[in-house]
């Protein structure tokens, strides 16, 4: 038995995608079957379009990558009008990443998806590193975070889903923090703030000089954090930072995430998420585990 | 059109002077429909300091053997890991990717430079297809870096520009008799400077002209947004959108 | 030129070898002549002996490795009777790298070695992961990160380097702290705190449950925190975390670092420090450089 | 003694049953001298999962061959990785490690179980080359996890212990008939329970033992401490220290 819930949101599997990395869902159609998935959350949705970043965005690093694309979107306006009816029926839940520069942006965003009958939850991003304005800083300061979350909590009546920044002291100390502002679940870990250097050109590499870590190199970092977390909220976790694999998928779920989030690896294997899906049930068979619940937490 | 991934075995390697090679890949299955100036993104093996797929554009297709051809430039530590890969060995892709070419025009002219001459060949091939012979304008610092030359005879008449005169006219591309002639359409790839220099030669005589971009990528399927290009609608993705762009949204890209 | 300055300590290259990845030096010099070295940081010395943490203390990760050792060592007492005068001779920099639960054992540790003639400098570790009474506690907390250099600073007289966790939400604000406390230079960083499941056994791999993380996945991290040090403060800025090649050192000392760490790297190729020295001519060679310091902190 | 770290090249590969193979791995120097007992770190290459060298003991060296062959249990990536390698291939190792087995006693026996039967075969040799013919008590779950057999009767008598009885006595090693025999110095390698079962007999009895171990370890030369036992006097690393300890120093442990 693979299906979890996270607040009022029932998943038939614990495998989401994680925002940014699978577009819609759409880009993916091709190679696997989306209703698979446990859900899919849709790239990072702010007030109004966003240009994002200037190219270079993107660098390898070992096991991992930086990217700086910056919230490019179209904004939450052609999201529900155009977006939406193209994706709303496909057979998983659609989940909205949120995102903004003011608390003011936040809310408004997180109103216009309320009222999107077949989004049933969304994902408050006060973390994103890329962007100038708000982003990050939000989820850094106990207090900030609780105040963006306070309020959306108070325009947004599904299930509220706060994905946190790992680039701070204290990750439990957020989440305890966000928690007691009314989220429903938290989300870790968002790229941890990484940078790399042309030698040879003698610049950056990436056109922001920093960007956000993904991939396997940061799996151990977010299998802490998750258990940090996990250890001091009440509010189901999920988990997520390089995960590649059913054993990777597992290593968090065990060190408390109620599901997990598949990143950076949708880009090495577009049907890694099935694969993960797939493992997952095969280590439950194997182990003679009827429930998943068996092994979340365990440790 | 629909997007695969697929193992496919390297048939043969060729090594081309000192920094190209063709990989021949075979599928076992019969290969979808494929545009000229589509791409794959190859999953490298064997090197631990390499994460991502590369993109690489596709040289040639032959449906009835299911084989491509990739024409690759060792650049860095991916390509120079490909290039190491012994025949029969497995390589997985992620393919067909990217719009490709539109081929169109009736007295086209298809400019490539150096690695960028790659996507020209199948190219050159669908405008054949169509009883139509392209004008192909090929460019590199010597000879020795234009990796085909020959192969393109039968498609279209073949002219060479390359800076030490070693082939054909000595200088660049643009300032190639050629290239000054009457043409309907042209098609380019290859470094940015020169696409960029034979976009506003084509914007200013008013002529219909698709240039194709190498950007870095990560996902190749527009999921990611790390690949995009300023274009005047804004920022696109090379991997979706592109890589072949349009020289009318490109006014800012060439000047 | 490959010569550089830390404070009164001259380097004839920027390479050190990062503390409790190369012993004593004694250990590699079957492999490597370690006089071409700009210096060795010795193993996490403490005021008395200690047993460090039980086994398993590693877990290999994604391009990197946990480990949690724990500050396992003699003491001090027998690194200066013992070990002192069998490398002392050693032509090269030996700097201590000093560690301890209270502040009292770091000024009794670091006064003992201020009275060693031929150990020009101490690294101050303010930021063991792996130890429960203090070690990171001391290099998360600015104000507490400068009581200690504070103190320690009374009693030692020589080049003081003081050793910054990235396990903060502004390590910049912390190496302001230590260098307005006295630290004559700041290394960073040390392993960011990690975690690894044994998912058959379904328990942690480390007897600690979690370790630090090092190697090149953290690599994008270190150079990005080095960057905004070095820009936050006046003293030097000592580099580390997953160099293995002189392209990574470059990145670093592009990225505002006067000399580098090599640590994890020394276990995969034990004759990776004299490459990397080589390297870093190589490049200047190529590039007509004639001063290393024309290229440090270009970024 | 002297470590070194060099470039050897897999002259020949053996698969032994499901599990086990063998690489005899050829240098193009003299090998310096290998003491039984002792390790290799060797560069796992290909597999981008793998970071760390890994820890394989000796299994035999032909000094005048300059050879070494290693005799490895396919356990995880690393080992993995390694039985699919071709002959050929380059493998770098840093060599050769650890303290070793002392060839003490007239009457020794050695004891080996699994994977752990690896280094008893120089070992052996190294008391013949002394004229001494130790007893050799080799087990296993079953007789094909008991990887080599006759390659030890030149050296001394062996004896079997399986627990399905598939060879030798059906039990385990300590219920041998053979094990309970008198002997003034006992070696063992193989599971911890199998070797503590041996030490407390050794201890009981008043037997020189020596036990092999094999924890996990990343540098191999004594510097990270992260591959640590429990000895008597606190811990040791089995790297350095070890891997082999006389059990008068593992009471502890043995227990």
């Amino acid at each position: 038995m693979l299906e979890v819930k996270i607040h009022n949101l029932s998943l038939k599997n614990p495998v989401l995608t994680a925002s940014g990395t699978f577009g819609y869902g759409e880009e993916f159609a091709d190679f696997i079957d989306l209703s698979r998935l446990g859900g899919i959350i849709v790239k990072g949705t702010t007030g109004s379009h966003r240009e994002g970043n200037a190219y270079p965005r993107m660098a390898e690093t070992p096991s991992g990558m930086l990217n700086a694309v910056g919230l490019q979107n179209a904004g939450v306006d052609v999201f529900c009008q155009k977006t939406y009816p193209r994706i709303c029926d496909i057979d998983t839940n659609i989940i909205v990443n949120v995102s903004g520069s003011s608390i003011e942006e936040y809310c408004e965003t997180a109103a216009k998806i309320d009222a999107l009958d077949k989004i049933p939850a969304i994902e408050l991003n006060i973390s994103c590193p890329n962007v100038k304005k708000g982003g990050m800083g939000f989820g850094t300061d106990p207090k900030m975070a609780a105040q963006v979350v306070g309020e959306v909590r108070k325009v947004y009546h599904k299930t509220l889903i706060v994905k946190l920044t790992p680039n701070v002291t204290s990750i439990a100390d957020i989440a305890k923090a966000v928690e007691e502002a009314g989220a429903d679940s938290v989300s870790l870990i968002n790229t941890i703030l990484g940078m790399a250097v042309d030698v040879e050109r003698r610049r950056p590499v990436l056109s922001t000089i920093t960007g956000g870590l993904s991939g396997p190199a940061v799996k151990p970092v977010a299998v802490r954090m998750v258990w940090q977390v996990a250890k001091a909220v009440k509010i189901p976790v999920i988990g997520l930072g390089g995960i590649a694999s059913a054993n990777d998928a597992l290593e968090f779920l065990m060190a408390g995430a109620t599901a997990v989030q598949i990143g950076t690896a949708n880009f090495l294997d577009p049907t890694v998420t099935v694969k993960v899906v797939d493992g997952l049930q095969d280590y439950l068979n194997r182990h003679n585990i009827k429930d998943i619940h068996d092994i979340i937490g365990i440790i | 059109m629909k997007k695969h991934i697929a193992d496919f075995v390297i048939a043969e390697k060729k090594t081309i002077g000192s920094s190209y090679f063709t990989l021949l890949l075979k599928s076992p299955e019969a290969l979808p429909e494929i545009l000229p100036g589509q791409f794959v993104e190859v999953q490298v093996p064997d090197n631990k300091e390499v994460f991502l797929r590369r993109p690489i554009s596709i040289h040639d297709v032959d449906y009835a053997a299911n084989t491509m051809t990739l024409l690759v430039q060792v650049v860095g530590k991916g390509t120079r890991t490909l290039s190491q890969l012994a025949e029969g060995r497995t390589l997985n892709l992620v393919y067909p990717l990217g719009n490709g070419f539109s081929i169109d025009g009736q007295k086209p002219l298809l400019v490539g430079g150096g690695a960028g001459i790659a996507p020209l060949l199948y190219t050159a091939k669908k405008y054949s297809e169509k009883g139509i012979r392209p004008a192909i304008l090929l460019g590199g610092r010597t000879a020795e870096l234009i990796p085909v030359k020959e192969e393109f005879r039968p498609y279209g008449e073949v002219f060479f520009a390359t800076e030490d005169g070693s082939l054909g006219e000595k200088g660049l591309v643009t300032q190639h008799t050629a290239f000054g002639k009457s043409y309907d359409s042209i098609l380019t790839c290859g470094p940015t400077p020169m696409m960029k220099a034979v976009a506003r030669h084509a914007l200013k005589n008013g002529i219909r002209c698709q240039v194709s971009l190498e950007n870095t990528m990560a996902c190749g399927v527009g999921a990611c947004l790390c690949c995009v290009t300023k274009t005047d609608h804004g920022h696109r993705c090379v991997c979706k959108d592109g890589p072949v762009f349009n020289v009318e949204n490109m006014k800012e890209w060439a000047n």
